[in-house]
């Protein structure tokens, strides 16, 4: 009996708590927020349904170009490409942009703003010239390769890295890794270290401290990036297209040859459609897999 | 002050039409010459309808007239200001004129694929293991369809309508062998010269371009290629259609394409330009090979018709 | 055998200002050391640096003789109470108070038993899984202690654990905490700002003040004998009367700053002029009456109601005295009323005017 | 006296601060972050190397391509109109999104979810349908102006809000505010609103509280949110391409038809490094500005 | 007129968890009310709600006769110390200190002034220019002092604002809070868990317990009179003997559940058979001999040197009695020691035995 009121009350007062902190600024912030709401409404939903409609409006409704999408089942093979793709990718990203913005918050100043550098600067630069700098990186005769065989002579004949699922990956987190990184840090060092510290002086080794401490802590700058990062891994074309090998395809590319092509609205909105809900989809499992292993863990 | 806005393709080919063409126009009309890159039919199509054209006079593929003629996208083009005799039936409408001439042709590298192992033909180039080397092609139908059938042994001329069936079994031989399916056309002539692949499909220009400036050793394959040409179009709504017309006409005269020849190679279609160049330059151009018989011209008709269609078995084809 | 713990002149600055300054102090295997101060005085500073989480700007820390300046905290097997509690804010309070045992691999059935019984020994075993944002400030500070204890650490440091607690479960954890301490043996190193828990719990107490120890001795002894006038009034109360020591035919004699004389008896030997503070405790004095040989006169100013004492400000002339007595239940004097002070020739200490 | 031993104090113990952090937990981390510091000198530094080295290399050292950008006044009148585009839409950005992620702050769970859906799924439709929806929307016969003039009467004549400048600064707005929201909301909803509660108790009216608290607390991700978008929108070159009139060519524009055109590595490079110091320039400012305003604060 | 603070059955629920139950309080204009109770009681909820942060789940809360349940924290004219402090970490000290100054428009130089005087008051002077971060806890707490005292507000709420502090500073800054709080005239209400400074400072005290009020009366009254066992132990501390009275023979007497009998004498009315609890304050018992008629006899157990105390358990038969006696500097008495224990019969008290 006892454990069920502690429970109820957890789960009450969390509810309780948002209610809270909403009240005592409400009247204060209403106005506030106002132009951004009202701007939210006009700027974001009108021109969605604008074109999301199109994907079912042609001069009368009309499934036709779900059905186009459904028919052919290559289309369906791109939905699962683009997906993968950009799973990896964001996987990828987050697995070596973590650690970096830990980095960052145990560097010196002048070490930070050095690396926040380092970081940034790829980001200022256009994805075409960016992609060919891969091209020659990767590519067979490139840099790496001449590398590895002519130099070191580790290898006999050059690793495919490019022009492949590889290439398309390397690329895209090479361009996905400073957003990653810069919001996990901007996150990430409000993270009170004194309570990490406590975790050491319990008896924690420096990976359990981090483990138990650390990362749980961190997850709200890790599901923003993972957010963040994922949405934009989705949208990529310019990188598959030119990293990519021939089945490299993903929605976008579809999207982008469609309006540049064949100035086909309607099946571009649906084409939309499809990584709308697909994204949708993918972010709610998501969701769902970190709220079991959060419920899991605790005891 | 008079004006008129001219969209093309940007980079180089427009620094040339500059040069040749537009310097030249403001000297002799006094219209000043805006150009802007990036040309394209959905942005074109977007202005028509919403009535605010910012465009006089556009650059673009001759299959997307044919398409713009059904759409009702363009002025009628005022024939009388127009003029341009030497111009070919074929290459001119009401809507629109021919205006450059480009080669889609097999490119090589000599240095790893000369002498007895240069391809010829596309059949050589379907025949890996006879000519061997990593080949690239260009990701997406248009004229890779038709490279393909005369790789089966259709003749330029008996290209048109396409056997698409016929095309995608060709390709089906080549599919897994191709190293790479390249989405991008300035990615070519590097990938050419510095060997991560010893031929492909290209432009001619392209390949004199880089051959020109860099000296590498690449070689051109004008047999069985393909010509395709660029045509002039004045969107309907222009701000200044008179100008524009007054511009095209400009940009038909054959001294002018003839001097644009000389500087990008890219090929005249008025027929009275061919003449006022020397023969080692004439060697240069598709026009010239066109007229030989040696390539083929695209059907841009066919392709405004069935482009759509073919992108999506394109795709198709390129998942399974 | 080597000490405990040994502070061996540390010091701490954060740039000029000079936190902690040659910090020196032993404490044997087993030992209640409580670090006493006013606020400010480097208390806090001193257990982060043996704790391992601020590097010392001069001067050795060791452990059991082993020199741990440069070890990291969690091979240090040291229990922490932070005065700010520093609980893990993802985790319930059972989680919270497991961890260490969790860290240490203690197996999970075991984990559960010891989590209760910590939790029943601080009154909590009901918020076992709340979190600790739904908590009150003594709910969390006993989290806290629940946590630093569970795992009997050798060494405990505990920055006042029990300063938002009140008085009974202040008293009830401090032998719970006494209880563990001596139970296991656990090295402990105790800050409070409540000198009678000072008093009460600690083998030895060290004064601090402004980064430096002024006197670290047992209580009794720092009660009964402190150093200097600052020791005197930070340890229980006292009234202070500054002045110097005159001797008038072989009679030796205090003489206040405010020139009140007072006859000094069986004193050892104490130089003749010398700077001196007397110290009087209030609770040693008594209301005499004017027949009393020794009685010093004084008027009441003010009356302080304290439930079980009553503190009374009286003004001896110049001199304000302070008296502490019991409230016996009967009516206190009132302010204005003239009392008569006493007390015991013994209970009049002369001791060093000045601090460190 | 006393004063400087205080300062100096303050100064040092920042310092401290960082050191200790750092020492505390370096050994921790060291073996976590390696990995992404070795990636991070290879993948970011060596082909950014190559790239950049590309704008004074071409068989040998030149200034040639800096130059041609230098001599072309066209070319400055560029790097100008990005610039300014940039800041403008940052700016306008910012703007929007601060109000919209305090809203999300006091809102409820399931409004704060429905909002994020909102602000997030434009996010994920293609830059190209994007745009040709705001042509749709913003156009001489678009939706608004229709409704302005034929619906309201508010006006006679049709507003110009697409080919222009205006229409891009719309199109980059609503390209870049779900990531600034999704930043700043990340890093605003730590804030403890408590502390904000207690301006409240001290007489602090809302708009007070706020302007003196929660903005300055809100300021470490209104940086890294400035810092992304402006980023961002200085790579833009499909938006001002087809909203854009005859004048709003940004460096990406022309680095994108360098690169697609006619590969001029050289002359793409010279116009990155351009873009890039730009970049680093405008960062350098907006920072310098910042501690400004925020050393004229402190009393 | 109205009363300055009025509770009118307030209630507050988290969840299914009752923290504050149909609490009524009535705080007169300038009085100084102080809430005292264990930990997690409610205290810290009870401000809350009155400064205007927690909505109450139920009941109204008026200030000078106005309801401001939904009113806004700014519109209340309440000075806040929060248990957590609550600084602005990005704000100097002195800017912290001038805060509410600034939102009320004070000039500058004023500002300055005043914030100077305010700092020097808590003896922060020299820290004017630090962040929070850089101050010691109790340092903190002071900043938070001075900054809810600056701009003398109409209510004060204090929310165990000097539990950091040491005994001098502690006192001091007692001294400075009843100055201000008289001179102003300012109402305060204040939450410590100190009983001590309860009974010193407030003219009531509001005693807590799971939410509710125990008692709420003047400190002398709450230590002489407590209303039942509960607020007998809380205030001060006692010895509870529970048991029932009995009559014999026209005498009545207290037997305790231990079997101990009790003569009683001088009490009024108390019903025959009622269980009661017996209450003796430990200051109130001292040790006579056994000639004493009505002396209990007992073995010292344990002796607990504090000081100006020492604190004495003793079992007499099976019942424990704790006794406090001065500390006067002679012998204490050792444990095993047979003792007898003599009292007044007023300090024998009959109270409730069980709370609300
Ligand atoms: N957010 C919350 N969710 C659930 N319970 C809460 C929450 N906040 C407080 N409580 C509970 O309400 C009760 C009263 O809390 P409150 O903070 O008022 O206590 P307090 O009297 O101030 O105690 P302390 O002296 O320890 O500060 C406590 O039992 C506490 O656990
Ligand atoms: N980061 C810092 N920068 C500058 N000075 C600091 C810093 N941390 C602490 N200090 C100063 O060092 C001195 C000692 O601080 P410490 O926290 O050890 O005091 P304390 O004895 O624990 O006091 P309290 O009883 O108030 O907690 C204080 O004067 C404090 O202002
Ligand atoms: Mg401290
Ligand atoms: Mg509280």
């Amino acid at each position: 009996m006892k454990m069920t009121v502690a429970e109820n009350g957890v789960l009450a007062s969390n509810k309780f708590k948002s209610k809270r902190a909403h009240r005592s600024l409400r009247p204060s912030a209403m106005w506030l927020v106002m132009p951004g709401v009202v701007f939210l409404a006009v700027a974001f939903v009108v021109p969605l349904l604008i074109l999301l409609s199109q994907s079912f409006y042609d001069e009368g409704f009309t499934f036709r170009y779900f059905a186009m999408i459904l028919a052919s089942p290559s289309y369906l093979a791109v939905v699962w490409i683009t997906l993968r793709m950009a799973v990896l990718a964001t996987a990828a990203t987050m697995l070596l942009a973590y650690p970096v913005s830990c980095y960052l918050m145990l560097a010196g100043p002048a070490m930070r703003s050095f690396i926040m550098a380092l970081i940034i600067i790829p980001f200022w630069t256009n994805i075409l010239v960016r992609c060919y700098a891969w091209m020659a990186i990767l590519q067979r005769r490139g840099l790496v390769n001449t590398f590895l065989t002519d130099q070191i002579g580790l290898i006999d004949r050059p690793i495919e890295m490019v022009y492949n699922l590889p290439g398309v990956l390397i690329g895209m987190t090479h361009y996905l890794l400073p957003p990653a990184i810069l919001i996990l840090y901007s996150i990430n060092h409000n993270i009170d270290l004194r309570i990490v510290g406590a975790a050491r002086s319990l008896g924690a080794s420096p990976s359990r401290a981090f483990r138990h401490v650390f990362l749980p802590l961190s997850m709200p700058g890790i599901r923003a990036a993972t957010m963040l990062v994922l949405i934009l891994s989705l949208g990529f074309f310019v990188i598959p297209a030119l990293l990519g090998g021939l089945k490299d395809m993903t929605l976008a590319t579809l999207i982008n040859v469609q309006f540049t092509e064949s100035v086909d609205w309607h099946f571009g909105a649906a084409i939309s459609m499809v990584l709308l809900v697909m994204t949708l989809v993918g972010i709610g499992v998501y969701y769902q897999a970190l709220s079991k292993t959060k419920g899991g863990k605790q005891p | 002050q008079e004006t008129v806005v001219f969209a093309g393709f940007g980079g180089s080919i427009m620094a040339a039409q500059r040069k040749v063409y537009f310097d030249a126009f403001e000297k002799e009309t006094g219209i000043k010459v805006i150009d802007v890159p990036d040309s394209g039919l959905p942005k074109i199509k977007a202005m028509v309808n919403s009535g605010n054209v910012q465009w006089d006079v556009a650059n673009t593929l001759g299959m997307y007239v044919h398409q713009g003629i059904k759409e009702n996208l363009w002025e009628k083009l005022d024939q009388k200001v127009v003029g341009a005799a030497g111009i070919p039936k074929e290459l001119r409408n009401d809507y629109g004129i021919g205006n450059a001439a480009y080669g889609q042709i097999l490119a090589y590298n000599t240095k790893l694929s000369g002498g007895v192992n240069a391809p010829k033909t596309w059949a050589d180039f379907w025949n890996v293991s006879g000519k061997a080397g990593p080949r690239g092609l260009f990701d997406g139908p248009r004229y890779i369809l038709e490279f393909a059938l005369m790789a089966d042994g259709v003749a330029p001329k008996d290209l048109y309508p396409l056997d698409v069936d016929r095309a995608f079994a060709s390709l089906d031989k080549i599919k897994s062998k191709v190293s790479i399916w390249w989405k991008q056309w300035p990615q070519v002539p590097i990938l050419l010269s510095s060997g991560e692949i010893n031929m492909s499909n290209m432009s001619n220009a392209r390949i004199q371009d880089i051959v020109a400036t860099e000296k590498v050793p690449l070689e051109i394959v004008w047999n069985q290629g393909l010509m395709t040409v660029d045509w002039l179009v004045v969107p309907r709504g222009a701000k200044n259609p008179a100008n524009a017309m007054k511009l095209i006409a400009f940009m038909s005269r054959p001294d002018l394409q003839a001097k644009f020849a000389q500087a990008t190679n890219i090929g005249p279609v008025n027929a009275d330009s061919i003449s006022l160049m020397s023969a080692e330059e004439q060697q240069k151009l598709p026009s010239v090979h066109y007229k030989n018989g040696e390539m083929g011209l695209v059907d841009d008709a066919w392709w405004a018709e069935n482009s759509d269609k073919m992108i999506q078995r394109w795709d198709s084809w390129k998942l399974k | 055998m080597n000490p405990a713990v040994e502070f061996n002149n540390v010091s701490k600055s954060f740039g000029n200002f000079v936190a902690v300054r040659d910090f020196s102090l032993k404490v044997e295997n087993g030992q209640f050391v409580t670090l006493l101060g006013s606020s400010g005085s480097g208390k806090s500073t001193s257990l982060m640096m043996l704790a391992g989480f601020m590097a010392p700007s001069g001067g050795h820390i060791s452990i059991d003789g082993r020199d741990v300046t440069e070890l990291a905290p969690h091979k240090r097997n040291i229990g922490l109470v932070y005065q700010n509690y520093a609980l893990f804010p993802h985790m319930t309070v059972a989680a919270n108070v497991g961890f260490p045992l969790k860290m240490r691999h203690v197996a999970k059935a075991e984990i559960a038993r010891r989590v209760r019984s910590a939790l029943e020994k601080v009154h909590l075993d009901v918020f076992a899984d709340r979190f600790p944002a739904q908590l009150s400030g003594g709910q969390q500070q006993r989290v806290a202690l629940a946590r630093a204890m569970v795992f009997e650490p050798a060494i405990l440091l505990m920055d006042e654990p029990l300063g938002a607690l009140d008085k009974n479960l202040r008293e009830e954890m401090q032998v719970e905490i006494k209880r563990i301490q001596r139970d296991v043996g656990i090295t402990t190193i105790y800050v409070t700002h409540d000198q009678e828990e000072a008093m009460s719990m600690s083998d030895n107490v060290v004064v601090m003040s402004k980064g430096q120890i002024e006197q670290a001795a047992p209580p009794a002894q720092l009660y009964e004998r402190p150093r200097n006038a600052f020791i005197a009034q930070f340890i229980g109360s006292a009234n202070v009367i500054p002045g110097f020591v005159k001797s008038n035919e072989g009679a030796k004699s205090f003489v206040s700053e405010t020139g009140t004389t007072i006859p000094l008896q069986m004193h050892g030997a104490v130089e003749e002029g010398a700077r001196k503070a007397a110290i009087v405790r209030p609770e040693r004095i008594r209301f005499g009456t004017g027949n009393d040989s020794l009685a010093v006169p004084a008027v009441v100013e003010s009356v302080l109601y304290g439930g079980t004492m009553i503190r009374y400000a009286t003004r001896a002339g110049e001199q304000r005295i302070d008296v502490v007595a019991v409230n016996d239940g009967g009516a206190p004097r009132q302010p204005g009323e003239t009392v008569h002070l006493i007390w015991e020739p013994k209970d009049f200490l002369l001791v060093d005017a000045t601090a460190n």
